[in-house]
């Protein structure tokens, strides 16, 4: 039996998610851990790229900031944020978009904005900084967050970066966007989408069962025909996620 | 050609006036920590402070009494957590706030810098941002009629960057992450740039390809080591990642956050007392070990 | 990785067919010579050839019969006179051609390489260029009313840049002008990149500042010396200014031009023949003297 | 009496242009010339910057071609064509655009783009490059031509790059625009332009009378106030003019 810790295992299958992809754009915190282990294992050809402009990171640590002397130095190219927004990002560069939240709902919209309303909020988050667009320009988006009833909503508080369809359910992703939030990964599992843009629990960490599931999630969550039970992390890949996190 | 090196104070007061609209930009990196101090001391009032991150330094802007707006695109401490100073302004209504996203920000400075009336951008469809700041627009496509997002030109009074170095003409030169820095330079009526170092003429003109901005945009050039402290100057100091993570505590208590200012701002003459204090054991610690770039052949013709 | 490296024989091959729109960039600078010859070689027809600056590698192809058409900004031999069979084409109603200026077509570029509709520019107010050219538009701005001009986007099939250096993994590097050479490589379906030199990694990694094209959006390194003549690569050779005048005496007579299109393009099995037969006088007399960008520091952090 | 050529003339008047100047966008041929003259003489702190993306050029040779390297080694600053035509002179930053021309009208249209009709032109001439926008957002304009009855014209085949109004005599430049062409230099004068747009004969160089001028003038060509006799290179200019052109 494994000893990770909740984080851990979600390290571990979000670098899962990343098996053989080229071409990453990590946030700081989790997601910055879960690409560097994947580049260690399942996508060798990684590229991680940061919002700040670095493309092909070779971290010798694992950053606090996004923004790092250490992301650059040994880095393939660094470019400016115009470059890296426009032509990079926008221009359909990047295959998979990793992005935390502080709130999900079933369409995979995420709210980083505000708890509350937007005049008035009880809780002031950080905002977009560049979710909304890697949300909509990134080919396909990894979501990797906590799971509770407080941050699986029926109603994000604000849509920050736009899932497959509006909180009511209406509307679609614009034609020319990538194709939105394909996983989200959590403390108890991971989830996909349905064609109608629908989450589903796909696969439940170790010693997770669907009560609990259903415990950490504010709508009726759907299930997958198939429900994967996940192996959790190795022991190598322990090991690596605490060289990686320290 | 008459230098533009000039003190920080000198060009403080020369540059910055109530009521300006400024940018002090560096995305996590060369973030001109030293000028935003100078700004606190000559205590300017109702600046309009843009910046992709506010991050710690706009807190301490903010709770020193500059500012009366914040145009911004992430408000955290990376890594950390909240700005509370900025937080506790924006409850108490002191702080009006106008917010995108990083690539909205972008396009604002770029719309700026080159004089457009608008820049377009693949972003904000589906999402609450544009419902919440009215400056974001639509355009109609003349091809396909396609509509896409716009923002209006950013063009501050003046923008304060911080890089590597300079020659007295003002061609700044910067290695590593350069963020928004071209575009926030080139959008504004005034820059000043605060380096780390003060190199001949030859050193800048040996590598034209590395120059950030040359010296006919700049207005001042200020000569101060460890300016960007607690970020980072790629090559010069790491990043100080326990400032940031101790300024948690230090703005959440309006008092300690006072004593702060006083302590680090307001009882100091500028940014070599700064680094007195920091002492040189610090300061050392902060400093890599050497990795150089190599050098390319520009060859010489004639 | 696996090696991107390949000859430049398979990359034409694989990556630029019949009717492509096909973009060999490089102002002035680094104009890909060798990739256009070896297109020739391979009998190429249809093509949409866009190019700022066409100068002599499209008035080559267009001669060796590859184009269908031009997408340009400014036709000429530069500092000598006409291309006179791209003339001679456009005049025999063989080529057509799509004219702009060259903020045009680098905000095509741009707006090709983000992913964008149009992209506006203040140009073309009271020039003839928007009558001439249908595709040149007008917006509205939705802030004030202000009608700006837009160009499409240009997303050639393949683009072609030539550069210094790359490593086997497709990073690129290059110093001097770089004109429009990222955001053309960027708005490309693929990319080809001949290179000076093919370098280990560690070097472009010491330097990451100096990367044109990160290796992720090139599809194919291929290793020509010499492969710009007769125009330069800074640092490794002048540009051969006698070449472009020549030029003008051989295009205008075209059993000249196919005499030298034999001699110099098709009985010749690549560019290392061509250099021998511009034998080494010729090649080390534009080989400049040394002139070192010097060296800076990125700091290893730890 | 100086022996100078028409185009040494030509390039010490145009070189006079840029007294006190800072910034200039350079062309090839005369403009370049002029304005490594007047880097040497009147104008020391003068930037030239070219549209290859060269900025504070100090150019060891007088270049074929508007990119070279001896523009790149030892410049102030290269940037990408993006930087330069956007930030740099969109941006307003460029004081004085030099510009060639095979037609002028009276009111500083430019054409560089055909004789005769556009589809079936009689000379295909380069076309803008970028003479289009600089003529549009350089603060201000400065034309160096030779001037004949073909090419001072009542009516440009092609309005390449627009002047005070358009060649009817109608409209007016866009308000955003810089102020357009201030001064042409031919080798027969200097001309400036009316409050209305409309040019006028300021200044004769050394042996050209009036008559000369009308000769060279497709259209009635006005006066100013007072007509200035231009001195002509000094022996030291000439000296200066044939170290740079070789």
């Amino acid at each position: 039996m494994s000893d990770a810790t909740p984080d851990e295992v979600m390290i571990a299958a979000a670098a899962g998610e990343l098996a053989g992809v080229r071409t990453v754009f990590v946030g700081i915190g989790l997601p910055n851990a879960a690409a560097n282990l994947a580049r260690q294992s399942v996508a060798p050809d990684l590229e991680l790229i940061y919002e700040s402009g670095v493309v092909g990171a070779r971290p010798t640590r694992l950053p606090d900031s996004i923004g790092d002397p250490a992301l650059v130095s040994g880095a393939a190219a660094t470019m400016s944020m115009r470059d890296l927004f426009g032509g990079f990002l926008q221009g359909g560069r990047i295959e998979v978009g990793m992005l935390g939240a502080a709130q999900i709902d079933r369409w995979g919209n995420l709210n980083t904005t505000v708890i509350g309303p937007y005049d008035q909020p009880s809780v002031r988050l950080p905002g977009s900084g560049g979710a909304c667009e890697i949300a909509l320009n990134a080919q396909r988006v990894v979501v990797v967050m906590n799971q509770s009833r407080h941050t699986f909503v029926e109603r994000v508080d604000f849509v920050t970066s736009p899932g497959h369809r509006r909180p009511d359910g209406s509307g679609e992703r614009p034609s020319w966007a990538g194709a939105g939030p394909t996983a989200v990964v959590t403390q108890l599992g991971v989830y996909h989408f349905r064609e109608d843009g629908e989450m589903e629990l796909a696969g439940l960490h170790a010693e997770v069962d669907d009560e609990t599931v259903d415990a950490g999630t504010a709508w009726a969550m759907l299930r997958a025909a198939t429900i994967t039970r996940l192996p959790g992390p190795l022991a190598q890949t322990l090991e690596a996620i605490r060289r990686l996190v320290g | 050609m008459s230098s533009k090196v000039v003190s920080l104070r000198e060009a403080i007061a020369a540059h910055v006036h109530d009521g300006d609209t400024v940018a002090i930009e560096g995305f996590t990196h060369l973030i001109g920590f030293a000028a935003a101090h100078e700004v606190i001391r000559q205590g300017r009032r109702d600046l309009i402070l843009a910046r992709l991150t506010p991050d710690l330094v706009y807190d301490q802007m903010v709770a020193a009494g500059c500012a009366s707006k914040l145009v911004f695109s992430w408000l955290g401490n990376p890594g950390v957590g909240s700005l509370h100073a900025i937080r506790r302004a924006i409850e108490a209504g002191e702080l009006e706030i106008e917010e995108y996203s990083h690539h909205g920000m972008v396009a604002r400075y770029a719309a700026g810098a080159s004089h457009l009336p608008f820049f377009p951008l693949r972003s904000y469809d589906g999402s609450d941002l544009a419902a919440a700041n009215p400056l974001i627009r639509r355009v109609s496509s003349p091809y396909d009629g396609e509509e896409i997002a716009v923002v209006p030109p950013l063009n501050p009074d003046v923008t304060i960057i911080h890089a590597q170095r300079a020659d007295a003409d003002g061609n700044v030169q910067a290695w590593g992450i350069v963020g928004v820095q071209r575009d926030a330079a080139l959008a504004a009526r005034r820059v000043i740039a605060v380096v780390e170092e003060l190199v001949d003429s030859s050193v800048i003109r040996d590598d034209p390809d590395r120059t950030l901005l040359p010296g006919t945009v700049v207005d001042a050039v200020c000569v101060e080591p460890f300016g960007a402290h607690p970020s980072f100057a790629q090559g010069h100091y790491d990043r100080d990642n326990g400032v940031y993570r101790d300024w948690d505590a230090i703005s959440r208590d309006p008092s300690r956050l006072a004593a702060w200012l006083d302590e680090w701002v307001r009882s100091l003459d500028g940014r070599a007392a700064y680094v007195d204090r920091l002492g040189p054991a610090k300061v050392d610690a902060l400093r890599p070990d050497p990795r150089p770039s190599g050098s390319v052949d520009y060859g010489s013709y004639r």
